[in-house]
């Protein structure tokens, strides 16, 4: 049994160096850092792509990994709105959930029935439901229409963004259903060795098929958040989000060979981008300084994490 | 108040040549007045840009330039800077007239006038062709900048009879703009001109129809990019709306100063975007 | 005996499963009788892994049909097999190295409260119940990373018995076990079927076999040849059923070919936490055995030879010169070669074909020379007598021993002047091991010397003109082969015998 | 029944050629679907001009081949070639001299960036897909730089440069020529080398080739410097072409050689590939855009129906080699 108590984690893991490196860095380098309001803003700016990353977790743990995240955004994005004008917000929000769990189904059919890799898969469905996106949408923006869905990501409650709460609803839940409950521990096993897995009796494809299910659910509540959060429907949003969701697991310590990570890692990982990009900005490090900076720690995080990996081969 | 003036800048790209020259404007023009600015790139990630407003908001800027990648979807960024009685002041994509009151300015180069302009270009162009077949070389699906240039482009060709065969899209590329021409005049051998979306595609168009032997078919152009004014100058384009994003930022600097100085200005101010021949072109700045 | 009386658990009739170009089963009978072991015998690729898969629900049969207790069931999936009683125990051990004991044994099926949440104390309670009925005690939080393979394969039974399996198959269960452990296991069989467990058991360990199984059925190219009642029959005549000819001049000690002149000395070499003070000296043409327990730090000396591995003290000469450098290739270029013990994983590519795989360790120009390549390689692959369509075959699709033979093929295309085979033998048939055996006494004839690690030490008897014992990481004992059994060797390699008891025996005497 | 009787040696054969070049047989069933719909699909001039755009991503996903082989991603040469390209444009126009000195620091950069992620991602192949992502940022922020974000262009190339994008052999432009020889060459390293047979084994299995002798650390490196090297040539072709480009070009141009390698049939788990596979990838990716292009579909169409292809294309080679496993 893993007694992964937080503390514990918090006490073995490289990435908390990181995030409490950066973190002295933000004290020292910005006065507005340790504001209530600039720390309850990092945590509305997380929480899109957190809700996301939790789902993409899951997928990663599972041995595989979802490229699709980024367009399945901007198509629930598209519906979201566009329903919400001829019809009404729940409308919107529903069938934008029913999108994103049929895309899910479909990556995790495509990987499991049809035995495409999940690579593969997800780079050609990435493109596909741009085209959706894109035909849904006329390729136009449309604005939302009704006030209150603009304040959902936002509203506050006890002082934190709704979007916030949820995103550590799905980090607590979610850490709870993989570390405590017998279909979570399945996970790790179906990551950790699918073959030995399927001997054993487990149902490996229905765990894959449902962690892409899952993922893709994630991106439709993140997605949604999002539109909330703009108030606007378009076609072109979250060109960063599948990088920056991978990266985040990755950084979170969680293993591109399947079988090992956290949710608590992968909310670690949101936390440290989060707080990278959110300092650079409030120390007027812009553009071009930015971008580079952005790439040095993904390299510099995998260097640091390689002896992790070496025996991944 | 001796604290310098802050000026936050929420770039929809700096990657993106027309914002790399207004950039340097805005940063020349704070040195010059001793303020500080601080230039923020959104990547042309959407929810990147609604943060980096916010993390403006946060830095207690005094004034916040903002270039939406999407008007509409810089709706909420705007209104929060509003709230925390930051000063925003719109450029580069317009704003719908119902969000005025929540800017102190809008400084853009309308990208209506750009369609409409060098689609009237295109119109003079054809006016005694008795075959009026076009093709575009369009930008990129899904921003705003397009479908706002089509708005105006649409009624001008029909006004003028001119058939829009076909349009696709190149993403800005000048790369892809070459690849979609080749396939386009494969499609289209006895097209009567091409219209081309951005100057950054033009030379693409251009050399295209150099190497095809197919220099007599008219390109118009949209935007004066540096290369396109030379272009129209060598007569291989026959004119372009001209584009200047340093005018643009000049004008949003002298509205942050005017605001400064405590005067009130005119709420939207649009930056000219005459047509411009081979005559004309060295009026225009050409400055991207 | 008991065969007879018991009743019929399991009735595989009439079993077929073609692979293109093979047909692995070809219309198989099988009938297991409840509470039995039964053996199940047969050379590499015969189909005995084949068959069990599909008992297993892990392949399913092209034709036939599958009787449990007299009813028909058709088994999908492994899901299904474990469901109806039937757990299987692969070769290579299907554990999830990341997760503990208990998550192993109870893969998929962790005792839970209505929501969901796992119910650990119970979980211990269900896990340790298996452990304690194989009279284990393991620490069932750790990783089972962290435990030794008898341990893990532990593991794997009391995962089969947790399930209540009514029939638990081994396919070759004892190809990576010490020999301690070996006969540990053998008694827990013997104390499952006391309980009324029904044991399909495959290995290619005759002793085994006559040790244990109630009844043995032998494979042939897919068919079955024969199932006998242990008690009434040999190995003799098992030996003749599997390979279809006489057993008699298998097992005999060739010439020896050891000469006086050396090419390997190795002085005082240790390494923290694997060996230490390991000295010997390795002559020209001479087949040198290391007799040990898993885990005796045998393998890790061959890769501290071979120039894998570091080790932190001591010197080794070759051709009396001390080696500077230590690094794979430069022990390739001064002749050495490794075959390392794990086939699939360390020894072969198995994507590439069976040339690319011979001539990868001796390319010596930027440019291929193809023609030299082919050469090498058909002369190999003939000299070796592997069975494949041709050198362009993907060294996947070959069986267990002849995939042995491109390993060993691919250091002979180098030429060495020095062998060192860890466990060449492992997990194949006894004509192959048979062939290698033949194939080491030609090599020493030639000249080269060979290390031969293995956990057999009848194997080691038969070929090696002199062995040395380890244990612990430590050399405790060395003996010509003349002058030495199995129980010495035994005793000395499980450290029951105190160090250096007999007197080394000196090269002279040799002669 | 015995085993010859089941084995069918000579449709054997041909199942088994078919099997290892499904690329090769979507790429004929779609170019003969798209000769019947478009007539201007198979002309002359249509065909050269599908080829010469090719070449640039072409030429790179050559390059991809070799890191994929190794068993790793080198999700870095899009940028790589956006800063060969703008290094070229930028020192140009002048004498022949500094000409050739961009040519050659175009390369060498190109080679370095290699180098590093050689470097980087060392053993641990797990990691080198956010490894590259990361150095492709890098080399985006760098260019970003050294262009100051704007435009790049050159009125007048070095002839002999200026020819290596716009000129022709005969009738045959030279990007194609550049291409098919970056193809040849290619093969030629991975059939008749040694380091070509160290890459497969690298990539096939990498512990089995270390205990023959192979240093993979250096076999990885040197596969990332082929493909950083690839893209700098296509960064130098494009930039000789069109003498003007975006300072952030190439950036995101990564996943299109990608999707080249991944439809010729090279694994992602490194082992298993070819140039004459990834070939074929590249002309379907090509030939199907094109056809897009001239069916006039909208597109949103173009786009699913590209990702339609994709996955079927994928799925044929898969469940082809299902069968015949
Ligand atoms: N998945 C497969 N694809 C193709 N051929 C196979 C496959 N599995 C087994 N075979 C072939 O079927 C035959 C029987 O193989 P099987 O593994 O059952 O033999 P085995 O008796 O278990 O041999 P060993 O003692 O080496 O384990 C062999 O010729 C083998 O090559
Ligand atoms: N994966 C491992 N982790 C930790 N220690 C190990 C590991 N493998 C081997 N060892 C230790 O190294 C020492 C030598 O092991 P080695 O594998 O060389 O033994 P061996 O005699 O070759 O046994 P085997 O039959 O397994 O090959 C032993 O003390 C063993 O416990
Ligand atoms: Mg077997
Ligand atoms: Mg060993």
């Amino acid at each position: 049994m893993k007694k992964n108590s937080f503390f514990q984690f918090l006490l073995n893991k490289r990435s908390l160096v990181i995030l409490g490196f950066l973190l002295v860095c933000a004290g020292v380098f910005t006065r507005e850092f340790f504001t209530v309001s600039n720390l309850t803003n990092v945590m509305l700016q997380i929480a899109t792509d957190g809700i996301i990353a939790v789902g993409a977790t899951f997928v990663i743990i599972s041995g595989g990994i979802d490229l699709s995240v980024g367009s399945l955004v901007a198509l629930v994005s598209v519906i979201t709105i566009i329903l919400q004008t001829k019809f009404n917000t729940p409308i919107g929000i529903i069938v934008s959930i029913a999108a994103g769990i049929s895309v899910g189904l479909l990556n995790g059919l495509l990987i499991t029935r049809v035995g495409i890799s999940p690579f593969v898969t997800t780079l050609g469905m990435m493109t596909l439901i741009k085209g959706i996106a894109l035909a849904v949408s006329d390729s136009h923006s449309h604005s939302g229409i009704d006030p209150n869905f603009a304040r959902l990501a936002d509203y506050p409650i006890f002082g934190i963004p709704f979007a916030a709460i949820i995103f550590l609803l799905f980090v607590l839940a979610a850490n709870a259903f993989l570390v405590k409950t017998s279909i979570g521990r399945g996970y790790y096993a179906v990551g950790g060795n699918p073959e030995a897995s399927w001997l054993a009796g487990l149902n490996t494809n229905r765990y894959i098929l449902m962690a892409y299910v899952f993922c893709s659910f994630c991106t439709a509540i993140g997605g949604i958040l999002l539109t909330s959060r703009i108030n606007t429907g378009s076609p072109i949003i979250a060109g960063d989000t599948g990088t920056t969701v991978v990266s985040a697991v990755l950084l979170g310590g969680t293993s591109m060979a399947g079988g090992i990570g956290t949710v608590y890692g992968t909310f670690i990982g949101v936390l440290i981008l989060g707080v990278l990009k959110n300092m650079m900005n409030l120390m007027g490090i812009g553009g071009y300084y930015q971008t580079i900076f952005l790439g040095l720690l993904l390299v510099i995080t995998v260097l640091a994490d390689r002896t992790h990996f070496n025996q991944h081969k | 108040a001796d604290k310098p003036v802050t000026v936050g800048f929420a770039a929809a790209s700096s990657g993106w040549p027309w914002y790399a020259t207004f950039i340097q404007h805005v940063e020349d023009r704070c040195a010059k007045n001793g303020w500080e600015s601080i230039i923020l790139s959104a990547d042309a990630d959407v929810a990147t840009q609604l943060n980096q407003v916010l993390d403006l908001i946060e830095k207690k800027v005094d004034y916040i330039i903002i270039g939406p990648l999407d008007a509409k979807a810089s709706i909420p960024a705007i209104k929060k800077a509003h709230e925390a009685n930051i000063p925003v002041i719109v450029i580069g994509n317009d704003l719908d007239k119902e969000y005025w009151d929540y800017v102190a300015a809008i400084r853009v180069i309308d990208d209506r006038d750009l369609g409409r302009n060098s689609a009237e270009i295109m119109a003079e162009v054809l006016k005694d062709s008795p075959s009026k077949k076009i093709f575009v070389v369009d930008g990129l699906a899904g921003q705003p900048a397009v479908t706002l240039r089509w708005e105006e482009m649409k009624p001008v060709f029909e006004k003028n009879g001119i058939e829009v065969v076909a349009s696709e899209y190149a993403d800005w590329d000048m790369v892809k703009a070459i690849t979609v021409t080749e396939d386009m005049i494969t499609r289209f051998p006895d097209i009567d001109a091409i219209f081309s979306m951005d100057g950054s595609m033009t030379p693409g168009i251009v050399q295209v129809l150099e190497e095809s032997g197919m220099e007599d078919i008219p390109v118009v152009g949209l935007g004066g990019t540096a290369t396109e004014l030379e272009l129209v100058k060598e007569g291989k384009v026959v004119g372009t709306a001209c584009q200047s994003p340093g005018m643009n930022a000049e004008d949003a600097m002298d509205a942050i100063e005017a605001l400064e100085a405590g005067e009130t200005i005119e709420k939207r101010m649009t930056v000219n975007t005459p047509k411009t021949f081979a005559a004309n072109a060295d009026d225009c700045p050409g400055d991207w | 005996m008991r065969n007879e009386n018991n009743p019929v658990i399991i009735e595989m009739h009439r079993i077929s499963k073609f692979y293109p170009g093979v047909i692995a089963l070809d219309s198989v009978d099988f009938c297991i009788r409840k509470g039995e072991i039964h053996a199940l015998a047969g050379k590499n690729g015969a189909g005995k892994s084949t068959l069990i898969k599909i008992l297993g629900g892990s392949t399913q049969p092209d034709d036939g049909q599958i009787m449990l207790k007299g009813k028909e069931i058709v088994l999908h999936s492994p899901h299904d097999a474990i469901a109806n009683g039937i757990a299987i125990i692969s070769q290579e051990l299907m554990l999830i190295q990341e997760l503990s004991v208990m998550e192993n044994i109870l893969i998929g099926r962790l005792p839970h409260n209505a929501a969901g949440f796992v119910d650990w104390e119970a979980a211990k309670t269900v896990a340790a119940e298996p452990l304690k009925q194989l009279g284990l005690e393991l620490d069932l939080s750790a990783p089972v990373k962290t435990l030794s393979t008898a341990q893990q394969q532990a593991v794997e039974i009391a995962k089969a018995l947790s399930r209540h399996a009514e029939v638990i198959i081994m396919d070759e269960p004892t190809s990576s076990l010490p020999n301690r452990e070996v006969d540990h296991l053998l008694s827990t069989v013997r104390r499952l079927r006391d309980q009324g467990i029904t044991i399909v058991y495959i290995t290619h360990k005759l002793k085994e076999i006559f040790a244990i199984s109630d009844s043995i059925t032998v494979l042939r190219d897919g068919k079955n040849i024969a199932t006998l009642s242990t008690s009434e029959t040999n190995q003799a005549k098992i030996v003749e059923l599997m390979t279809g000819q006489s057993a008699d001049s298998m097992f005999e000690k060739g010439n020896s070919s050891s000469s006086d002149i050396p090419v390997l000395e190795v002085r005082d070499i240790s390494r923290k936490n694997a060996f230490s003070h390991i000295s010997f000296t390795l002559y020209k043409g001479e087949i040198l055995g290391f007799a040990g327990l898993l885990g005796s730090g045998r393998t890790e000396i061959l890769r501290a030879i071979f120039g894998c591995d570091a080790f932190d003290s001591g010197s080794i000469l070759i051709d009396g010169k001390e080696i500077k450098e230590f690094s794979v290739k430069e022990m390739i270029r001064r002749g050495i070669a490794l075959a390392p013990e794990d086939r699939k994983l360390q020894g072969l590519v198995l994507s590439m074909n069976i040339s690319d795989n011979i001539n990868l360790a001796t390319m010596s120009s930027a440019i291929r020379n193809m023609g030299k390549e082919k050469k090498t390689a058909i002369k190999l692959f003939d000299s070796m007598g592997v069975k494949a369509p041709s050198i362009k075959a993907l060294v996947s699709s070959l069986s267990g021993g002849n995939q042995q033979k491109i390993v060993i093929s691919k250091w002979l295309a180098t030429e060495p002047k020095v062998v060192l085979l860890d466990e060449p033998t492992r997990g194949i048939d006894i004509g192959a091991k048979s062939d290698i055996y033949t194939l080491v006494e030609k090599l020493a004839g030639e000249g080269v010397s060979v290390i031969i690690v293995s956990s057999e030490f009848p194997e080691l008897l038969r070929v090696c003109d002199r062995i040395l014992t380890l244990h612990d990481g430590e050399i405790n004992g060395e003996f010509l082969h003349n002058a030495v059994d199995e129980e010495t060797l035994v005793a000395y390699a499980s450290g029951s015998v105190a160090q250096y008891s007999v007197e080394p025996i000196s090269k002279s005497e040799v002669k | 029944m015995d085993i010859t009787s089941r084995k069918k040696s000579g449709s054997g054969k041909v199942t088994l050629i078919l099997k290892e070049n499904v690329p090769w047989i979507m790429l004929l069933v779609f170019s003969a679907f798209f000769a019947i719909l478009f007539p201007q699909f198979l002309t002359f001039r249509n065909i050269t001009n599908v080829l010469r755009n090719s070449a640039m991503i072409g030429t790179i996903a050559i390059g991809m081949t070799f890191a994929m082989i190794a068993g790793t991603f080198d999700l870095s040469v899009g940028s790589t070639m956006g800063l060969a390209a703008i290094i070229t444009i930028k020192m140009q126009p002048q004498t022949g001299g500094t000409a050739l000195a961009a040519v050659v620091i175009a390369l060498i950069m190109g080679a370095m960036v290699g180098l590093i992620n050689g470097l980087v991602v060392g053993r641990y192949r797990i990691n080198s897909i956010i490894t590259t992502i990361g150095i492709e940022y890098v080399i985006l922020g760098i260019t970003l730089v050294y262009s100051k974000g704007q435009h790049v262009w050159v009125e007048d190339m070095y002839k002999p440069l200026e020819f290596v994008g716009k000129g022709k052999l005969g009738t045959f432009p030279f990007p194609i020529i550049i291409f098919l020889v970056a193809a040849a060459i290619g093969q030629l390293l991975l059939s008749k080398t040694r380091f070509g047979c160290q890459l497969y084994a690298t990539g096939g299995n990498p512990i089995a080739a270390e205990l023959s002798g192979i240093n993979i650390g250096k076999v990885r490196v040197i596969a990332y410097m082929i493909s950083g090297f690839t893209a700098a040539v296509a960064g130098i072709m494009i930039a000789a072409r069109t003498q003007n480009l975006d300072p952030s070009f190439g950036f995101g141009q990564e996943t299109d050689v990608l999707t080249c390698v991944l439809l010729g049939g090279v694994s992602l788990y490194g082992g298993k590939g070819s140039i004459f596979g990834t070939l074929a990838g590249v002309l379907i990716l090509y030939i199907v855009s094109n056809a897009m292009t001239l069916s006039g579909a909208s597109y949103e169409l173009q786009l699913i129906c590209k990702g339609l292809i994709f996955l079927i294309t994928v799925a044929a080679s898969v469940s082809w080699q299902k069968k015949g496993k």
